[in-house]
């Protein structure tokens, strides 16, 4: 644990993704303060497609919406739906990881395939169907749909790591030593397991707002759920791009890059220091 | 005095860490001259293997050659540029590595890996260099099909003699081999290992061989020297060596190894030192039964005791060790 | 003559590898019999790596389930230990890794291992006894309690490693130790006082399984040696015998392969280059040492040797028929 | 030989069953979501234009019939699968009635595979190069730079590219044209002005691939000549004094082939995933705008059509990359 405090990228990774939540944690806060009680998401609160001045840093869209207010509440959204998506699927996939390492055989390759079949195929076709085709559709349930199809890039990363942990002498050594199944689970294998999950974790994250982005950003999902995508939607549509009002589509663009870029600086920070051999090797 | 075909003198190869240097080969000087078979031995991390690494410049960062010269015809290798020192290496100088199961590329066929050492430093065709390739394969023992073959086709100590093969196949003047009979089984081992010197007598080649077993040195040696903690502690030739080891380490590796002859072992107490903390004063005088006060504060230089031997260490000092 | 402690009987594991449309097979153990008396000895089990023998000793622990065949411990199959009655037998027979780094979780400190190990034999109760013990067992092993007590594993050198793995059984003092390829990473400088402990634990009254490729070792502290080849017994008798009369032409090749410390007494007999041809592929049908042998005869080829009595002694060669 | 023909066999065994698995799989949930295409399809047509007509249950009827839909769910997924099997035939369009949902797809699909292959081989290609470049001098502060820059740019959804794109060089500076394949006034043909019209429009939307795509392959590729860098197996080949050329044509790009092949098929499906976006930011005519399109008006069969055939199309392609394994692989090819 000591080392991750060296890694440059692992710090960097963590103060941005930090920050973006304690940026979601406090919207209700800031946006109750500088709205008055309203709604991000009322329309005609103020004037249409206000310049940006001290009273609405970001100014208003073509709904008379502040674009500052709407950016935290989107990012709100976003970050809840990609973590709740990304938490389900890193569930389904230590869960179906773990059979795999734990049955072997016929059921391995059987998880495998299944995974690597949903890696292959071009899945946002079909999830976009689904949630065309699921009549209402709420938070959660767009999070289980999404956590659905995001569980085998996490599973990927975690199925050979299970493997090897499985097979490290110290857990023959404690089953010598008279330990049950569960000890050997919980005591041995899982707090070497820990920093794997928390790889596959953020992979599962990023996966399921790239997805969630994307359907939102082309109309579809719960409109009422006013996420990063939908608010670049909404500028779209509005014809932002044609008069130039740029910064309303740059700014959660912005948002959410910065999120998919943290959570792989976590990520690769932590393979340099689980993998110590690329470390040594590349010697930063 | 003899001239030496090739010497190596203060080398020193380092690693960079995030805590520092690890200075694994560290100042180390030595002659080998032509003919002969030459011993490296030294327990693991003592800087054997970067030696030898360090010699043919097959370094890789973080490691780094840090200072020191390697004379070879009256030429600083390390002074040379890359193409200068490529047109060397394997023709006059060649290399043998851990007989390990990743010493050949496995996507290529064992005739593409050996005729593309020999097109790259002659200029033969592509037929020739295949016979060339034959020849040497046929001196090691193998049959012919095996140019045809990749190396997970062949069993480990068949790869072994491919290496050996495809080292002495432009017949090089000297040959490096970094435990070049390892990871085998030892009946394999002892047949390479007769086969490289075997080629040896036939093109005359000097050895140098690295390894952690000292029994091995015994049986093909001429001289060796013995390394502790990146630095040389002891050479001289072999028999000499073993019959009557000077340098307290020396004695206690010697004893410190049973024998099918002798039920008798013992160890070097203590651990060995990390190259990133030398300890100071001789590196091995905390693990030192003669240990005397200037063994703590001063390095020993390296002595010539005898009229071959060399020793580091302050038990000499006075030349009255006899 | 001494009761067996551990008797295998045509001990046999297939290892099984299995994809979605296909299954493959190795047989990494194939019928092998042999017995630890439990007047304490210690008996070397030697062969290449490879050869089956880090599964033979996983299989005596209880790691990986028979294929077919039977270990029996003081009377009982293992497979009946292990379900009614696992804590004794986990007292009983204990093991030391070969690899000193990977037997340590990197989790926690070193000395959590003796403390666990107390714990779970139930050696002592009181947390005073518990610490007084684990400085005992580190002492007994040439460690300084207080320099190791609270470190990380990595913070350890190799021989510190393997001397904690010592003092474990030091502290739960099982009656048949399997120690699988102990000082094979160890320095040379360090490997004697190593297997002087195993010498040591014979004094304690421990029955020891010394697994190694290395016949010097085995030739130094074990008191019978078994020789396996490709996962078969070949050849088993009183250390004396077997190295200086070998029977089995793979133990004899093995014998005079070994190198000797003293170059003025090298290798007489050379190989001639060229004359010999190698195949080390191992003949399935018959004797699995025939592609390599010196002796062989044809029925070598497809026959393989049952075990014969020569001198009180067994080997799996026609030579002995 | 014997091998290779097991090798092919079971590759082929297995896309095939991945891909029956999924369409079913897919099949069925479709299906089994309550209400049907038709329903829902008049359902949002009244909501839209507030048409509400008497015969409107009727209507509904005669077209449930007319596409099967009144039949139950097993015989209808038979029926489909015979139907695409033996007709190559998705059924008919809703919004082009009677167009079939085929013919829609069948136009759209060259456009997509055009653009996208190009597109990813471009990268993968380039993506390669860098990437051995920055590994081999990986102590550079060149190659550091630009390893940053791929640490960040390679996380950059390319859909999310394509709109700053768009954005910047179509809206903002007018360089590039705001969407289609080619200038409406050309007609296709074989002359220069067409091609080049077809490059400058294919330009953008390919770039917003490219740029990310790159990045991943490059990333992926440093590493591997890392570790290869590493192996004795190098060393060896160095000791040889082979020209630097030969070394890292045949000994380290050789040695990465397989693995970034694989690479290339895994991650696929993901790209084909953005590129649908891209195509409908882009207004690309291809089967990504299709899906849009359809996904609008809900027609059923041709979303369904779609995602069938792009299944298709990545698996072929993955398998058509595997068949190429053991040609890169002697270990694959030979046992």
């Amino acid at each position: 644990m000591k080392a991750l405090k060296n890694s440059p990228k692992f710090l960097t990774g963590l103060i941005i993704i930090t920050c973006l939540i304690v940026l979601a944690l406090m919207e209700p806060y800031i946006n109750d303060y500088r709205l008055k009680g309203h709604s991000p998401t009322e329309i005609g609160l103020y004037d249409i497609f206000l310049e940006p001045s001290w009273e609405h840093p970001l100014g208003t869209d073509s709904y008379g919406r502040d674009v500052l207010a709407l950016l935290l509440n989107g990012l709100k959204y976003s970050l809840f739906i990609g973590f709740t998506a990304g938490g389900l699927a890193t569930i389904i996939a230590v869960f179906l990881a773990s059979l795999a390492g734990y049955k072997g055989g016929k059921i391995e390759a059987f998880i495998t395939v299944l995974s690597n079949s949903i890696l292959i195929i071009p899945s946002w076709p079909i999830l976009a169907i689904i949630v065309l085709f699921v009549k209402k559709i709420d938070l959660f349930t767009l999070s289980v749909i999404l956590a659905f199809f995001s569980w085998a890039g996490p599973s990927r990363q975690i199925k050979p790591q299970i493997s090897s942990l499985k097979a490290r002498p110290y857990v023959d050594l404690a089953r010598v030593n008279n330990f049950s199944d569960l000890e050997i689970m919980f005591k041995e294998i899982l707090p070497n397991f820990l920093p794997y999950i928390l790889v596959g974790f953020s992979v599962a994250v990023t996966g399921s707002i790239m997805a969630e982005t994307a359907l939102r950003i082309v109309g579809l999902g719960p409109g009422d759920i006013p996420s990063l995508g939908q608010v670049i939607n909404w500028a779209i549509y509005s014809g932002a791009m044609a008069i130039g009002q740029y910064l309303v589509i740059l700014i959660p663009i912005t948002f959410l890059i910065l999120i998919f870029v943290s959570l792989n600086l976590i990520n690769v920070g932590m393979d340099e220091i689980l993998n110590p051999k690329l470390k040594q090797i590349t010697g930063m | 005095m003899k001239e030496p075909l090739i010497e190596i003198r203060d080398l020193r190869v380092y690693f960079r860490t995030i805590y520092g240097d690890a200075r694994s080969t560290d100042g180390v000087s030595l002659k080998i001259f032509e003919n002969e078979v030459f011993g490296i031995a030294g327990e693991s991390g003592c800087g054997k293997s970067t030696l030898v690494e360090g010699v043919l410049r097959l370094m890789k960062p973080p490691g780094y050659i840090k200072s020191g010269e390697v004379i070879y015809k009256g030429k600083n290798l390390f002074e040379l540029t890359e193409e200068e020192f490529n047109k060397i290496r394997w023709k006059e100088i060649a290399y043998i590595p851990q007989g390990s199961m990743n010493s050949l590329n496995p996507v290529l066929k064992v005739e593409e890996q050996m005729i593309d050492a020999i097109l790259s430093h002659t200029d033969t065709s592509k037929e020739e260099a295949k016979q060339i390739a034959l020849e040497a394969l046929d001196s090691v023992g193998l049959p012919e099909d095996v140019i045809n073959m990749y190396p997970h086709e062949l069993s480990g100590g068949m790869r072994q003699r491919v290496c050996i093969a495809m080292s002495t196949c432009l017949k090089p003047k000297i040959i490096f081999g970094d435990e070049p009979v390892t990871a085998l089984d030892v009946v394999m081992q002892k047949l390479n290992l007769q086969t490289i010197m075997h080629l040896k007598e036939k093109i005359g080649l000097t050895v140098v061989m690295v390894a952690h077993d000292m029994a091995w040195h015994a049986e093909v040696c001429d001289r060796m020297a013995i390394m502790y903690a990146g630095k040389v502690v002891e050479t001289g030739p072999v028999e000499e060596i073993f019959l009557n080891p000077l340098h307290p380490y020396t004695e206690g590796l010697l004893n410190a190894v049973p024998s099918l002859k002798r039920k008798f072992a013992k160890s070097i107490p203590g651990i060995a030192p990390s190259p990133l903390n030398w300890p100071p004063g001789c590196r091995f005088h905390p693990r030192c039964y003669r240990k005397m006060n200037i063994c703590e504060n001063e390095e020993p230089e390296l002595k010539l005791i005898d009229s071959e031997r060399y020793v580091a260490c302050h038990l000499y000092n006075g030349g009255n060790w006899k | 003559m001494s009761e067996k402690l551990l008797d295998l009987r045509e001990v046999t594991k297939i290892f099984y590898k299995s994809g979605i449309f296909e299954k493959r097979s190795v047989k990494a153990v194939d019928k092998v019999s042999f017995d630890v008396l439990s007047e304490p000895e210690v008996v070397a089990l030697v062969g290449e790596s490879g050869c089956g023998k880090t599964t033979i000793c996983r299989l005596i622990l209880g790691l990986e389930t028979l294929t077919s065949g039977e270990i029996i411990y003081r009377g009982e199959s293992i497979t009946k230990w292990l379900k009614e009655n696992p804590k004794e037998y986990r007292k009983e027979v204990q093991i030391i890794f070969q690899d000193p780094y990977e037997t340590f979780n990197p989790f926690y400190r070193a000395d959590r291992l003796l403390e666990v190990s107390i714990k779970k034999f139930n050696l002592v109760k009181n947390q005073n006894e518990i610490k007084k013990m684990i400085f005992e067992s580190l002492e007994a092993v040439g460690l300084r309690p207080k320099e190791i007590l609270g470190r990380y594993p990595h913070q350890l050198s190799g021989g510190e490693r393997q001397r904690f793995m010592l003092a474990r059984i030091y502290l739960i003092k099982p009656r048949l130790l399997v120690a699988d390829e102990p000082v094979s990473m160890l320095d040379a400088s360090l490997r004697a006082m190593f297997l002087d402990h195993l010498k040591e634990f014979k004094r304690l009254g421990i029955s020891s399984l010394y697994i190694t490729h290395d016949l010097n070792t085995a030739n130094y502290i074990a008191d019978r040696i078994i020789i396996i080849y490709a996962g078969k017994l070949i050849e088993r008798g009183f250390t004396e015998d077997v190295i200086n009369n070998p029977l089995h032409p793979y133990t004899k090749d093995l014998i005079s392969s070994i190198p000797v410390p003293d170059p003025k007494n090298r290798w007489k007999e050379k190989i001639e280059i060229g004359k010999v041809k190698l195949s080390e592929r191992i003949n399935q049908s018959g004797c699995y040492y025939y592609n390599r042998c010196r002796y062989r005869m044809s029925k070598c080829e497809t026959n393989f040797p049952p075990e014969f009595d020569v001198d009180g002694r067994k080997v799996s060669c026609f030579l002995y028929e | 030989m014997k091998q290779l023909v097991k090798y092919f066999l079971k590759r082929v065994l297995l896309y095939f069953l991945i891909f029956v698995i999924s369409l079913s799989a897919f099949f069925f949930f479709i299906n089994l979501v309550p209400g049907d295409p038709v329903t829902r399809y008049v359902q949002q047509l009244e909501q839209r234009y507030g048409i509400s007509t008497p015969l409107t249950e009727e209507i509904v009827r005669k077209y449930k019939e007319a596409f099967g839909l009144d039949k139950d769910l097993f015989t209808r997924y038979i029926l489909y699968i015979r139907r695409l099997v033996f007709e190559f035939d998705f059924g008919p369009s809703f919004v082009a009635f009677p167009k079939p949902a085929y013919s829609l797809i069948v136009d759209a699909l060259p456009w997509s595979i055009g653009l996208l292959g190009t597109a990813v081989l471009t990268s993968w290609i380039l993506g390669i190069f860098i990437g051995t470049v920055i590994g081999w001098k990986r102590e550079s502060k060149v190659s550091n730079f630009v390893l940053i820059c791929g640490l960040v740019a390679s996380q950059i959804p390319s859909y999310l590219l394509a709109l700053i794109l768009v954005m910047v060089f179509s809206f903002g500076l007018g360089l590039f044209p705001m969407g289609g394949a080619y200038s409406a006034a050309l007609k296709p043909g074989f002359s220069f002005s067409f091609i080049s019209s077809l490059i400058y429009h294919a330009f953008l939307p390919s770039m917003s691939l490219i740029l990310i795509y790159v990045f991943g392959v490059m990333i992926s590729q440093r590493a591997l000549v890392i570790n290869l860098l590493g192996e004795d197996f190098l060393k060896l080949a160095e000791a040889k004094g082979l020209d630097k050329k030969r070394l890292i044509k045949r000994y380290i790009l050789r040695n990465t082939l397989l693995p970034q092949a694989t690479g290339l098929a895994m991650s696929l499906g993901f790209i084909v995933n953005g590129f649908f976006l891209i195509e409908w930011i882009f207004n690309y005519p291809g089967i990504g705008r299709l899906f849009m399109m359809a996904i609008r008006e809900m027609d059923y069969n041709v979303l369904m059509g779609i995602t069938v055939t792009t299944m298709f199309c990545v698996l072929t392609a993955n398998l058509i990359i595997e068949f190429l394994y053991p040609l890169i692989d002697p270990r694959i090819r030979r046992g």
